[in-house]
């Protein structure tokens, strides 16, 4: 069967992809300089790379109740990302944690 | 080589949840301990995944990430001298050095007896172990889910017993007081994503209710799941976490325990043992002390988490009631105790 | 015997003790139930193990109740410990 | 396809390290709870992963719960006690 295996191949290349915004987003986290800055790296791997993942495993699933199920886990780390990295970017602020200058 | 990745994979697992064990506990500073707590529960629902239990998995994720966590943040504002960032154990007193050392030899030896117990229960292969007779009979259980097996038919005695420790430890944190002071009314942001989060968690609340009969899930994951929407409410500035007053709350946190006894006694009348189900009711049975469970424990927990009554605390803020205990915690502060 | 069993139930027995040896530390009490909860997670971990059979096998049911309704007893002990310890710190103030 | 997916977990652990690293360095509460979130996530991805690699379905079930809650911390963190007097109902 050609077309399972090209639907495995993309289901690979997207698990892949997403990997790598997860270590993008970790080695962003280490090696920025300042909270806003770090707090920008952590998107990537909440909104992109597990985004990714979710849609590379989408392509392996039969089942359409898990489907819908990673597909509500996608949006509510999206959403909870959006509310807790401006919570923590308001945080810093009020204690007026230093902004990095070159 | 793929047993060397699985390896590879345990071994971290371990080695993170060990740094952060240690780490939670050796920091100076006292909200980087919580901070590492907290990501300590986090890996711990890894490694139950990881060792087959999703069942604890689940309890673990609800309770680590949704109650734990936040119960200690709040709890960080009761500590005196945490309001600077740098503090740590600001009443610590110096002991011994003779003391810590035997100390330290007394932990070591406890760890020893029990690796040395852990080793050999590993060596005992029993063939009739508790494990196969619960496979054995999972069929005249009503649930095919074992662990909801073991909890609810099996071992259902134990389990009662379980809830009536629960209530007990929340009527003695009821009976210290007040709740805390809670929270202002919080931003659009947290206030927007509670109001649609909150429904969200209910719905899978129920789901996790409901499946635990076959799958991973039941009562304790469910009523954990929704004390956590409880918590979410009162953090974003509801009084009291959702629960009623008075005596609905007290109503609320013996259902669990009342509706168990009450099936369990009426099996007594009609002349089975006590919560021996007839096999063809055992499901409904459960189902109906699962959902009654939910309920008493995400309400205990919501009080535990609100450290005390929410009753007691009237609505008018300016009373004496509610401001004696805050100024306290004010002084505490101030004058760093001994 | 099976390695996974061995590397998670040795680290839940240094996580007991390490857990043991800091609760009886004198220091901050917040600090010391997070000590007790580390200690009861190392046992958690030790139970686990015990009842892990592989990774093609189901695990044993009973110990994994056990640690169930561990978790929530445990936290609703950490919360006790915590709500007296908030009343002893309001007390302190009137001796 | 199972080396493949263990793989993939493996690599979403060194993620998660690279995270503690940063929980640990700090400096300030924000960074260590901002980290916790990338724990919290690549954790997720892994029990995403882990469910056809153990062949646990409920697997996503866990991490469902906690993408539920992976909010409840940060909001426990940045919350602010109520004073008396000074309310906003």
């Amino acid at each position: 069967m050609p077309g399972k295996t090209m639907n495995e191949f993309l289901s690979a290349a997207l698990i892949v992809s997403g990997l790598a915004f997860f270590i993008a987003g970790g080695v962003g986290l280490l090696r920025l300089p300042d909270v806003y800055s770090r707090l920008h790296a952590l998107t990537k791997a909440d909104n992109l790379g597990l985004g990714l993942l979710v849609f590379g495993l989408l392509l392996s699933t039969d089942d359409a109740f898990v489907a819908v199920k990673l597909v509500l886990i996608w949006v509510l780390v999206l959403a909870s990302s959006a509310a807790s990295t401006y919570l923590i970017a308001q945080r810093a602020r009020r204690r007026e944690r230093g902004v990095w200058k070159p | 080589m793929e047993t060397l990745a699985w390896i590879l994979l345990d071994t971290m697992l371990v080695t993170a949840l060990l740094a952060l064990g240690w780490g939670s506990l050796a920091s100076k500073d006292l909200r980087r301990g919580v901070v590492l707590f907290i990501g300590f529960g986090l890996l711990l629902a890894l490694v139950w995944v990881r060792l087959r239990a999703p069942d604890i998995a689940l309890a673990e994720a609800a309770i680590g990430a949704g109650l734990t966590g936040a119960l200690m943040l709040s709890a960080l504002r009761d500590e005196p001298g945490t309001s600077s960032e740098a503090a740590g154990d600001a009443s610590v007193r110096s002991t011994p050095v003779s003391a810590s050392l035997l100390l330290t030899l007394l932990s070591a030896g406890l760890a020893i007896v029990l690796g040395a117990a852990f080793i050999c229960a590993l060596d005992r292969t029993d063939p009739a172990s508790l494990a196969e007779e619960v496979f054995a009979n999972l069929g005249v259980s009503g649930v095919s889910n074992p662990v909801t097996g073991v909890l609810l038919n099996f071992r259902a005695y134990d389990t009662l017993l379980e809830l009536a420790v629960l209530t007990a430890a929340v009527l003695g944190i009821l009976s210290l007081g007040p709740a805390r002071s809670g929270y202002q009314a919080s931003g659009p942001m947290l206030s927007g994503l509670t109001g649609w989060l909150v429904p969200v968690i209910l719905v899978v609340s129920g789901y996790l209710l409901w499946v635990g009969a076959k799958a991973p899930g039941g009562a304790f994951q469910a009523g954990a799941l929704l004390a956590a929407a409880g918590v979410l409410l009162r953090l974003a500035g509801h009084p009291s976490g959702g629960l009623p007053r008075e005596l609905a709350l007290r109503g609320l946190m013996v259902v669990g325990v009342a509706v168990f006894l009450i099936i369990g006694l009426t099996l007594m009348l009609v002349g089975r043992g006590f919560l021996d189900y007839p096999v063809a009711w055992a499901g409904s049975l459960i189902l109906a002390i699962e959902s009654a469970a939910t309920l008493g424990i995400a309400a205990t927990l919501i009080v535990a988490f609100l450290c005390g009554d929410p009753g007691q605390r009237p609505e008018n803020h300016e009373t004496a009631d509610s401001g004696v205990p805050l100024a306290k915690c004010e002084n505490n502060r101030r004058n760093t105790p001994r | 015997m099976i390695t996974q069993q061995l590397i998670f139930g040795l680290a839940g027995v240094a996580l007991f003790s390490l857990g043991l040896r800091m609760a009886f530390s004198p220091r901050a009490l917040l600090r010391r139930i997070l000590a007790i909860n580390i200690a009861g997670a190392g046992l958690f971990l030790l139970l686990v193990s015990v009842a892990y059979r592989g990774r093609e096998m189901a695990p044993d049911p009973v110990p994994h109740a056990l640690v169930l309704t561990g978790i929530v007893v445990a936290f609703s002990a950490t919360s006790l410990a915590l709500a007296l310890g908030r009343r002893l710190g309001g007390h302190r103030e009137d001796d | 396809m199972t080396s493949f997916l263990l793989l993939s977990t493996i690599v979403l652990g060194v993620s998660l390290g690279l995270g503690l690293v940063r929980v640990f360095k700090g400096p300030s509460i924000e960074d260590r709870m901002m980290s916790v979130q990338l724990l919290g996530t690549s954790g997720v991805g892994m029990l995403l992963l882990s469910a056809p690699l153990l062949d646990i379905s409920s697997n996503v079930d866990v991490a469902l719960v906690l993408a539920l809650l992976a909010a409840v911390s940060v909001a426990a963190l940045t919350v602010r006690e109520r004073v008396a007097g000074q309310d906003h109902e």
